[in-house]
């Protein structure tokens, strides 16, 4: 057994009580707690030495600049790349939209097919479907198996020479499915498509090597991974940045910028108009040093186990649906169910009156809910400091629900 | 607080055997309402006759909250007058008031009103701040059907 | 005298020693620095209810909604705006790429013409540029007067039925200077034109009321107003914001999410695309309470004196040129200046030695830059915590740089 | 670490009084660099024949680090081969790096160098570290305008 429980003492809002009892946060998915090794290192910046990066011809905005190209270098070792390649961005969404907008309105054009998958983000559906309609080209989704798995035959029938761009998520937000990324990008690749990860739940579950990947892009949030909000990152090839457009204009994203038009930075600062989300990007670097610590290794191993037992000790409720795939090695923490006829609020509502927060709902997910044949689904998500104890506490309060709705 | 006081017997029983499910055809008033943040939905037609609700038809789907509502002012509805109807929501949407019910509408607990009756059920709601939106779904679309009908 | 030295001891920053000397901070319109009040609020907020916000079934998910939704409410009152008219965006330039973006790719076609002035920061000038280059739309850019004002006599000539935006700054970061917003308005409004006020200074150096500026979109950063990193706002004239498009697709900008399109959902939310910066916001809400507490007609006071201050003593040393309007009624609190024959980028490595932080360089503006007829400028730029100390200080600085490159 | 030890006499003095400041017509080869960052600017042509600097033309505009820097420079490659310019801009660039500056190249503070001259004057440098892409803009240009001489 993995245990990870001591790092439960670094978070300190999962010392919090709610409605008298203690916390159990299962709502990770949507966004992690941070350890106080994240929000000192934030803080602290803001009290000794901010300013604002670049240009400062003086020590805080030296010092400032230097903490925030850091954290880009932290960030791009994360996921074993080099430093130019990572652009700063809000967040996945924002990622993600630029390389939809930035390299799609100049790469996409009518009868052109972009291809998705059934069980995205909404993340990774609006921007393509904003740029299908500007620029003509098609959208067309994969869809999963019965078994919760993305059906790589029906993906492999759909690439041809029209798809320009296959776009898919690393791990469902919903079902916690992690497709085999690196198989699907040798294909889509092998058609001549350009491949986008939306690595938004991967990055944070599992370790990504994109040199090992074979992907153009892969885009993620930091408030998902035990850092801040308003930051996420945006990883090229950087043949790719080089050549793509920027997504925003304004200041730091050019070189020169005369009335008549404007030439831009070197990669990666033609990405990051204006002033960027500096601290955030200070407390990502922090967040992945944690993370680092631990190792990513030892993540995914212990969140297998506790999927495991989520898994089992779920299974002992037999009104109790999940809708994900049974084994561990094709998923992730994030297990979504259904509790006979109750609805997933009303199973929210009654869990948080003894402290668990879970989520109910479509998750930003509602082409893949649709799919599943109900109008939401209750969620419960991982992370490093989840325990075994938050599992038991949750199928206690499934029993609860259970009494409260008289399921047998 | 207890869970129970928000689901309560009577809700419960309307969200599993919801009244008056279905549709009408060619409904002198008709409404869809939706709570884009929970994903619930409502599809409400009406039959009026001189101004008076003759039949009333719901679909949707959602949580008990929202459908037990729905279910009780269907039944709470048919038979009345579109002006003792505004009087209805009037009340029921005080009674949904976090800041004023208590005082208002005779919803006093000990001083049970008169007006609202299997509705008040939904008391329990005000007590869940983010679930009176699921409560006053219904009533929202029903503001919405008699607005259509005006036009 | 307005004092507002008191507030200094607010700011932990300002206890730092550079180089071994305290620190005299002149560098607030690039950045500036974070009261504790704003800092405990977004630590706070982190250790004790941080959640992922609406959707959320659960305590910390309504309580963060709940910090969320109050702190629009904060900057809106702060512009004397309604809440659902305050867009959460990345900051000043997101908000501006999301208008021109947003409203231009839909509004302009060729032939039209987009009004600038000489003056505007990069920010209110790329994504134009970049609009004009998809859309055939002409830019215009108004002149400055020869005291640094703008032209406004060229402007109304100008003005004709061809143009169709005018967008420009309600306060220079380069010369201070604070255009008639107002009177701007109006005139271009006369002409059908829709009126964007980019007040990334402006809204940190004097009130501002968008009910009395007669704008359509006013675009704003937290970090300059005392705020973090990595949030801004746009407001938006109601009837504007309605029928306008979104910038960014993504989760809980949607109403609904279909294979073949999406709806949107309603205003401001529609351009609040995936998980918006949560603590940033609760931060910038903090900053407009503390300086709604002071009061901006106090801070523009303060201001106004500092400046007239600061623009007497400059006054004593021959060698330096001060490029912005002489009368403090019609400047804030940013003043760019030349020493000699001496560069920018030196005068500020001096002066850094007696840690005293000004910025040098084209601050973001490079045809205002090139038309003052340098490479560069040293500015040197106040905010509440600045006092008279801090001006006497830069003019000691100043004093030494003459000597170390034997000015006389 | 005073100032003065930055701003030397013979910088201020390169910085007044430029050399070989201007272009050549028809160079042999061609830079321009720049510095987004600081906006610094310099254009550089050089004369060459059989090989060796004849004439250099320097044209630009920036602080008095990269513009004493380009002008000593201008008059160091004066006469020089082109490989014993690559060894030049080597050196310079060795002492401009932080870490391995000291131990390297003769440049001890105690132990000057034979091979730069004036240009040590810029050592200074190093102990202001933002300041260094400064001083090695125009050796950046030199460099590119070698590789456009071979083109
Ligand atoms: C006048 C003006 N506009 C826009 C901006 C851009 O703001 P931000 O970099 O915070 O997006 C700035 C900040 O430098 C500014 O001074
Ligand atoms: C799979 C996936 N993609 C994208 C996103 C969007 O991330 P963000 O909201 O941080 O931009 C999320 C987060 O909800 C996600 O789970």
């Amino acid at each position: 057994m993995n245990d990870l429980s001591h790092l439960r003492l670094d978070f300190p809002v999962l010392q919090r009580r709610v409605h008298g009892k203690p916390l159990v946060f299962l709502d990770s998915a949507a966004s992690s707690q941070k350890p106080k090794q994240v929000l000192d290192v934030m803080d602290a910046a803001y009290r000794t030495y901010y300013a604002n990066v670049h240009r400062g011809a003086y020590l805080l905005s030296e010092e400032s600049t230097a903490a925030y190209e850091q954290a880009r270098g932290k960030v791009a070792r994360f996921i074993n790349a080099a430093r130019a390649e990572i652009a700063f961005t809000r967040g996945a969404t924002t990622a993600l939209n630029t390389v939809a907008f930035g390299w799609g309105m100049d790469h996409l054009r009518a009868g052109d097919r972009i291809v998705l998958t059934m069980m995205e983000h909404h993340a990774n559906v609006v921007p393509w479907q904003l740029v299908a309609r500007r620029t003509g080209a098609e959208l067309v989704y994969v869809p999963m198996t019965d078994d919760y798995r993305l059906d790589l035959k029906r993906l492999s029938e759909l690439l041809d020479e029209r798809v320009k761009v296959v776009s898919f998520t690393g791990m469902s937000n919903v079902t916690g499915t992690m497709p085999p990324v690196a198989e699907i990008a040798g294909l889509a690749r092998q058609c001549g498509s350009l491949v986008v990860v939306d690595a938004a739940q991967l990055v944070t579950h599992a370790p990504v090597d994109v040199q090992q990947l074979g992907a153009d892009f892969v885009a993620f949030s930091g408030h998902k991974m035990l850092g801040p909000t308003g930051i996420g990152a945006l990883w090229g090839r950087p043949e790719v940045l080089e050549e793509m457009e920027p997504f925003e204009g304004g200041g730091e994203m050019i070189s020169d910028v005369r009335l008549d038009g404007s030439t831009w930075a070197p990669v990666p600062h033609k990405f990051e108009a204006g002033t960027p989300p500096i601290i955030e990007a200070i407390g990502l670097g922090a967040a992945v040093d944690y993370l680092d610590k631990i190792g990513m290794e030892s993540v995914r191993r212990h969140e297998m186990e506790l999927t495991a037992y989520a898994l089992s000790r779920l299974a002992e409720l037999p009104a109790v649906r999940v809708f994900g795939p049974a084994e561990v090695d094709h998923r992730g923490g994030v297990i979504s169910f259904a509790l006979a006829d109750v609805h997933p609020h009303d199973v929210a509502t009654i869990l948080d009156q003894d402290g668990i927060a879970i989520r109910a709902g479509h998750h930003c997910a509602k082409p893949l809910t649709r799919t599943l044949g109900v109008p939401a689904t209750a969620r419960a998500s991982f992370q490093v400091y989840t325990t075994r104890e938050d599992v038991d506490a949750l199928v206690d309060g499934l029993r609860r629900v259970q009494e409260v709705f008289r399921v047998d | 607080m207890s869970i129970e006081e928000l689901y309560r017997e009577v809700i419960l029983d309307h969200y599993r055997n919801p009244r008056n499910r279905g549709s009408l055809d060619h409904p002198d008033a008709h409404a869809e309402g939706t709570n884009p943040l929970c994903g619930d939905e409502l599809t409400l037609d009406l039959r009026l006759e001189e101004d008076r609700v003759t039949d009333v038809a719901i679909q949707g789907q959602g949580c008990s909250i929202s459908q037990s509502s729905a279910s009780m002012m269907s039944q709470a509805i048919k038979g009345k007058s579109t002006d003792e109807i505004r009087e209805l929501i009037a009340t029921f949407k005080s009674m949904m008031d976090i800041e004023t019910a208590p005082i208002q509408a005779g919803l006093d607990p000990d001083r049970p009103g008169a007006v609202l009756g299997d509705l008040e059920a939904l008391q329990g709601v005000r007590k869940f701040p983010v679930r009176i939106k699921c409560a006053n779904l219904a009533w929202t679309t029903l503001e919405e059907a008699l607005r259509d009908q005006d036009d």
